[in-house]
């Protein structure tokens, strides 16, 4: 084994009330691919910042070819030849595609002007899109992509930094099995070329893929590192929640009844020619998969009122209504779940408690005030159930890791009582115990009479929790799946708009 | 009371002792009295800022409505004799007409709050002008409202202290604006909509009617301001009347800890902003400054509070750091400071 | 219609109800010359920019002449020879000798302030500590007022010890005389230099119950300022005769442009007198002025 | 030139069209150059805001930068006899110094740009009136400087029009800012800050350093604007001397399509802006309009030209979907239209 050129030695970090990182090593060696895994809130995103010189850590040291030292600034990490990729998405939405994977790096012409040459950005660009086979041009427009498209530009500007080692935080969290094959072989080119990578996933058959090595975190602590050859979905779980997992699917206790929510004919702006048609029933959970890009947020949005439905018509119960807005959707009991927790989901600097309340404020009404006591207790039994790591639910939410974050996005709504339940990718950056909370959570809600619309792009997830897949192409539904056509196969045909033998 | 509002007390406090010991008759009861009534007017209508500002707006025709409304109001009592209950009301209700026509080409029709109000700024201003043809509306030598006078400009002993009516508008004002933004479904409401638009959209707030309220309030706020600074100067040039005073709105709001960008600011803080403004203008009188300074001194006293702020937040952060103890970081100082994005 | 006649604008420093008495002359001058297009233009500021900006564009608009209270006519005087090569430029209220206008219709502020002098001294016979009230203290009219004063009231017992500013601002020009009053109780005497103050000194003296106590000196014809001369609580106010430099102003323009230049002396100085008004002349003054507004 | 632009243009031309068609002299040449030499000198400080904005600041001390700048730079040149040249440099620097100072206590103690601009508004006023006593500064009479005065308020014949230098001054200033602002890696910067800040420093920008050259290069701007401008008046009261300028700048850069949430905006636009402002003010004078409304009919033409534009954007939008195209969602309408955030 070569020499690590790269060492974490005894790192801590301390935020109030909680230790993220206890006394950690890691070591990092030429074309090594390690897998970094752990719950949420384990702190591996934190360890990576230090790489990365986003964070200070607390005590420990940081040894970069030989030399030591207490930290690094995020130009030095540069430097040192360390590219990352953030978990929460930094890009620019007023540039381009091409201006935001070269930001700071602008290849110059004009001598001390320090003009940009376009040309050559776009053309250093044009390889990385179809290295990772995107879907969009240099010059889209950032404002104009969706956040899988979004992770792909943060993906590219890593790559485009001719790095020693890539550190990837979450970044097929929103990406479907097509995108994250092709960024499984990126990885393998790169190891090729000598670059290493540290990847940080939820999805260990993932890591059962392309890592060299898998090192496990809990409570900011090391608790084991896997070789090559133990790499297998059971022992990383065992290591990450320190019991197993049962199976993920749980059949529903009664057959699905009438259909509850019928999309008819609806047009999004997106794909004005093409039409959707599904219906969702009482009791089941109806999956939708399909690539990225292919208007399953748009559907979503415009079915909860956020875009304006072109053309078509939805019903609930058999009645056709007409949804104005979020407030009348959630009126009428139909909730969505967005995907862009950041954007959409959450108040950044607002405590847990708030945001948890904010949808259903009327209930906590005394007196036409808030009754702060019942918010705390509410919120302190979603934290407990959704298993929220925090130190209380005062914490101010930006400060919780990524997967907490998306925790609290989903208790926002489950402690409501709804008739329709739409939830875009559910389980984005989810650790597998949380998830698995979170599918038996679905499981009851369903029991309950709940129907559900679970876009996804992970498949193990739609096959594993469905009771029937819808998958959609450009637009338009390309076809439906009962349980016993279920396959990634299967799925994946009707994705790229194939029909199914 | 949080510690923005805490830092800003010190300072208002510090200030005021510091004159105090120069002039001890800043702390006469005439002249508390003099500048509470100058806090209560300029109070009202920073609240009424604040609104719009903690729903990430910005309302700059604050100056201009006072300047509009006030003209009205003493043209209706004075020359067409309008009962002065009726007048008072409908003064209000202009200045909510305004708020509304404000918050709605905000939201309905997409324009920015800086353009649509700063429209409003040169258009009501010119309205009061030509409406007055530029000459000033006054009460005249003599006339007479004395009910009216007394309630708006009057004052009430209260253990000897002659409290100014203003100013208990201002407290009544202050606590219901407190109850509604820090205790109401509503308050969350605007601060939900100022902090995060769309997230607040995904919630089922109907943000587009937050932020007319909002602008309402605003309006509504300011016209009753409007009112009672007609009725402090009992005479309104309409060119120069009320000029600047956005600026004096968003100062004191920005001062007591909301944030431009939005979802953040307290009443508390805005109430205490509005003092420290006053108290620093009554201190050129009354220190005898040359009136030429008094804004250089308002600005230095402003700047050197914030930056001591400043200093102490860093000094306290790098003790408990020192002590081992965790440390919060990114967060901004309490005074003035940048509040993180 | 108004296009073919030729206009003659009267250009002030800025919007004050001073200026609608001119106006009212200019009204009456406009009756008697119905060939001329006469118009009062209010600069939006007071701000020497804002007036010259406009007068290049009553220029370029074509005016047949210019009748202006210069916002700064010392330092405009450039500017005043520009306008004056382009059309008849007289100048009002503040002169400004060294330029190229034909001529000053106006009244001089120092000796207005030698008249408030005169009237402090009478009120004040033993003398006393006075504090002065003005919207821009650097502002000429200001200066040669306050001047006027000092050098009336020098070597008596009475001192003007202060002179507070508050940029025209209503709210800071009543508030400065509240807090006059606080620093200083043993204050005897208090001098309106703007019409705007006057009334306001007025307001708090009474709201204070000091009216009679303290002495007050005021300038312009607020309607406030005369009621208070009349109730003899004010000792008496300065006057100047705008409505005369409008009349005649324009007039002497019309008669000008007609070719008639005898009307304009060699130094083109034209001084209206200004007047002192107490509570013997009030009365007729008021009703003088009633009438002058009608129009 | 982009969508937002060209509304701006086409708003000024359907103006320029309807004053000349009422009043003809609109268009003679001695009125054109008089408005062109205002755009000159108020384009330069406009653009100067529009950098602070792009970054996502504020700049509100404009107004008494010019002002402050204004005095000195007179009174070093008729008082002390400071060779011009060196007067000019000294000004500059001193605007750059001032620049230099709000950026760094923006970045680095992290106060809120508004407070560290709004003392600055406050102390620059005071230390103008204070240096003069309040006393307007001016040439006097016959004091000449022929050839400042020629480079700095003089006019060239181009083709028999009288081109102010001004506006010459603003052409060179607009096409750097340009280059800087749209084809360089410090422009791109600059945008990246101002829509990112954490991202920019994630990405290896040193984002305090862009600040604080963004306030830099705004208070050399406006140093040279200040010039302009004195030459241009001649006589500086101090109190009053440019007092809302700040509101001037924002509001062309703010019409120019800069979103005061900071990340855009283009040269053009605000040069546009600039234009817009002062052909509305021309109108005024030249129409006859009584100038107590001057302030109204800008408003109230800005309201109309923002609300046309924001229709004409709604009816595309509505015509390309019926005609199954694909539309972009979410684009704002072009002209004071609320950006997206
Ligand atoms: N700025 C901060 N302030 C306070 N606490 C923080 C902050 N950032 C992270 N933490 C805490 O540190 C712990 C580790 O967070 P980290 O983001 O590293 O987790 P993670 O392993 O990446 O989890 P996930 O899988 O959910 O992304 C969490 O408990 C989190 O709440
Ligand atoms: N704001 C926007 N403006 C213009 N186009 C957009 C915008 N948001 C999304 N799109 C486009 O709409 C298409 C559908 O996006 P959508 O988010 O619905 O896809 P999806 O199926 O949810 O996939 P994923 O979320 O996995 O990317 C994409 O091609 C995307 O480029
Ligand atoms: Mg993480
Ligand atoms: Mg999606």
């Amino acid at each position: 084994m070569p020499e690590p050129f790269l060492e974490l030695v005894d790192i801590s970090k301390n935020y109030p009330g909680v230790v993220a990182l206890d006394h950690v090593d890691l070591s990092v060696s030429r074309g090594e691919v390690i897998a970094l895994i752990g719950e949420n809130g384990a702190g591996k995103s934190t360890l990576m910042r230090v790489l990365g010189g986003v964070v200070e850590p607390s005590g420990g040291l940081i040894r970069v070819d030989g030399a030591e030292r207490r930290s690094l600034t995020v130009g030095e990490a540069i430097t040192a030849g360390i590219a990352f990729v953030h978990q929460e998405l930094n890009l620019f939405d007023n540039l381009d595609v091409a201006g935001n994977v070269f930001i700071g790096r602008e290849p110059v012409y004009g001598g001390p002007l320090r003009l940009i040459d376009r040309k050559q950005l776009h053309a250093k660009v044009q390889p990385l899109l179809e290295r990772l086979g995107a879907d969009f041009g240099p010059d889209a427009p950032l404002a104009e992509l969706s956040l899988a498209q979004h992770q792909l530009v943060e993906i590219m500007k890593a790559l485009s930094l001719d790095a020693r080692l890539v550190i990837m935080d979450e970044p097929t969290s929103s990406l479907t099995l097509t995108e994250t094959d092709r960024l499984m072989r990126v990885i393998a080119g790169l190891k090729a070329d000598g670059v290493s990578v540290i990847f940080i996933t939820h999805r260990l058959n993932e890591v059962v893929q392309c890592a060299d090595r898998a090192v496990v975190l809990r409570d900011g602590r090391m608790v084991g590192a896997l070789r090559r050859e133990e790499l297998a979905p059971a022992a990383m779980i065992r290591l990450m929640i320190g019991r197993d997992l049962k199976s993920l699917y749980v059949p529903p206790a009664a057959p699905p009844g009438d259909s509850v929510l019928d999309i008819e004919g609806a047009v999004t702006s997106t794909y004005p020619d093409r039409a959707v048609s599904l219906s969702v029933r009482r009791g089941e959970i109806l999956g939708l998969a399909g690539l990225v890009g292919s208007g399953r947020t748009e559907l979503a949005r415009a079915i909860f009122g956020v875009d304006p439905l072109q053309a078509g018509a939805i019903r609930l119960d058999g009645e056709p209504i007409r949804v104005a807005g979020p407030r009348a959707a959630i009126d009428h009991g139909i909730y969505l779940i967005p995907e862009d927790r950041k954007g959409c989901g959450l108040l950044l600097d607002v405590s847990i408690a708030e945001n948890i309340s904010l949808p259903d404020l009327s209930s906590y009404l005394r007196f036409f005030l808030v009754n702060t006591a019942q918010e705390t207790e509410n919120a302190k039994a979603q934290r407990e159930r959704l298993k929220i790591r925090a130190p209380d639910v005062e914490t101010s939410v930006g400060s919780l890791s990524g997967g907490n974050q998306q925790k609290v996005v989903l208790a926002k709504w489950l402690s409501m009582r709804p008739k329709v339940l739409i939830f875009d990718e559910p389980t984005r950056g989810v650790d597998v115990g949380a998830k698995q909370e979170i599918y038996d959570m679905l499981r009851r809600l369903t029991d309950a009479g709940v129907a559900i619309l679970m876009i996804s792009s992970d498949m193990e997830e739609v096959i594993g929790v469905s009771d029937r897949i819808a998958v959609m192409h450009e637009g338009a539904i390309s076809g439906f799946l009962d349980r016993s056509q279920f396959s990634e196969h299967n799925v994946l045909q009707l994705a790229v708009g194939h029909a199914v033998e | 009371m949080n510690k923005k509002d805490l830092s800003l007390l010190v300072l208002i406090l510090v200030v005021g002792a510091v004159v105090a010991f120069i002039n001890p008759r800043f702390l006469y009861v005439g002249n508390l009295s003099n500048t509470l009534n100058q806090v209560g007017m300029f109070g009202i209508f920073s609240i009424a800022e604040a609104f719009v500002i903690i729903i990430g707006g910005i309302e700059l025709s604050v100056g201009s409505v006072i300047a509009l409304l006030g003209v009205l109001f003493i043209d209706l009592i004075v020359n067409h004799d309008v009962n002065w209950v009726l007048a008072l009301a409908m003064i209000i209700a202009g200045g909510l007409a305004i708020g509304a026509v404000h918050g709605t080409l905000v939201t309905k029709i997409g324009i920015q709050p800086f353009v649509v109000t700063l429209c409003g700024l040169l258009i009501y201003r010119g309205a009061a002008r030509y409406y007055t043809e530029d000459a000033t509306a006054g009460f005249g030598f003599g006339a007479s409202f004395p009910m009216l006078e007394w309630l708006t400009a009057g004052r009430t002993n209260v253990l000897g202290f002659p409290l100014p009516h203003s100013v208990i508008a201002l407290f009544v004002i202050a606590v219901i604006a407190w109850v509604v933004l820090h205790r109401s479904v509503f308050g969350r409401y605007l601060y939900a909509v100022g902090k995060n638009e769309e997230a607040a959209r995904y919630s089922g707030i109907r943000s587009g009617r937050v932020v007319i309220a909002a602008y309402v309030i605003c309006g509504g706020l300011t016209a009753f301001a409007a009112i009672l600074i007609a009725m402090y100067t009992r005479s309104i040039s309409p060119a120069v009347h009320g000029s600047f005073y956005e600026l004096y709105a968003i100062a004191a709001a920005v001062l007591g800890g909301c944030s431009l960008r939005g979802g953040e600011g307290s009443i508390v803080g805005v109430v205490l902003g509005t003092v420290l403004l006053q108290v620093l203008q009554n201190l050129v009188n009354l220190l005898g400054i040359p009136s030429s300074l008094n804004f250089a001194v308002m600005g230095t006293v402003i700047l050197i509070g914030v930056l001591a702020d400043q200093y102490l937040v860093q000094r306290r952060r790098r003790a408990t750091t020192a002590k081992g103890q965790p440390q919060a970081s990114g967060a901004g100082a309490s005074l003035g400071g940048a509040t993180a994005e | 219609q108004a296009a073919d006649k030729k206009v003659l604008a009267f250009v002030v420093n800025g919007a004050s109800d001073f200026w609608k008495i001119a106006e009212a002359g200019v009204k009456k001058a406009q009756g008697e010359l119905p060939n001329y297009d006469l118009q009062l233009k209010y600069p939006e500021q007071a701000a020497a920019a804002v007036q010259q900006r406009m007068m290049d564009d009553l220029v370029a608009a074509g005016a047949a002449g210019i009748m202006v209270s210069a916002v700064d006519p010392k330092n405009q005087t450039e500017h005043l020879n520009k306008i004056a090569s382009q059309t008849l430029l007289f100048t009002t209220d503040s002169d400004a000798p060294n330029s190229k206008r034909i001529a000053y219709i106006g009244s001089s502020n120092t000796e207005l302030g030698k008249d408030a002098g005169k009237m402090m001294l009478k009120a004040l016979p033993n003398g006393g500590k006075c504090v002065g009230f003005v919207g821009l203290p650097g502002a000429d009219n200001a200066r040669e007022r306050i001047e006027g004063v000092k050098e009336t009231i020098k070597g008596s017992k009475i001192e003007l010890v202060d002179v507070r500013g508050d940029e025209i601002d209503q709210t800071r020009a009543k508030r400065n005389v509240e807090d006059i009053l606080a620093a200083m109780p043993d204050v005897s005497c208090m001098v309106g230099f703007y019409s705007y103050n006057t009334p306001r000194i007025y307001e708090v003296l009474k709201e204070a119950g000091k009216l009679g106590k303290i002495q007050i000196i005021g300038f312009d014809e607020d309607p406030i300022t005369l009621g208070g001369v009349k109730e003899g609580s004010i000792a008496g106010t300065v006057v100047q005769q705008p409505y005369e430099w409008g009349y005649q102003g324009m007039k002497l323009m019309a008669k000008y442009i007609g070719g008639d230049k005898s009307g304009v002396p060699a130094n083109g100085i034209i001084i209206v007198p200004g007047k002192v008004i107490d509570k013997s002349n009030v009365d007729d003054f008021m009703a003088s002025m009633k009438a002058m507004l009608k129009k």
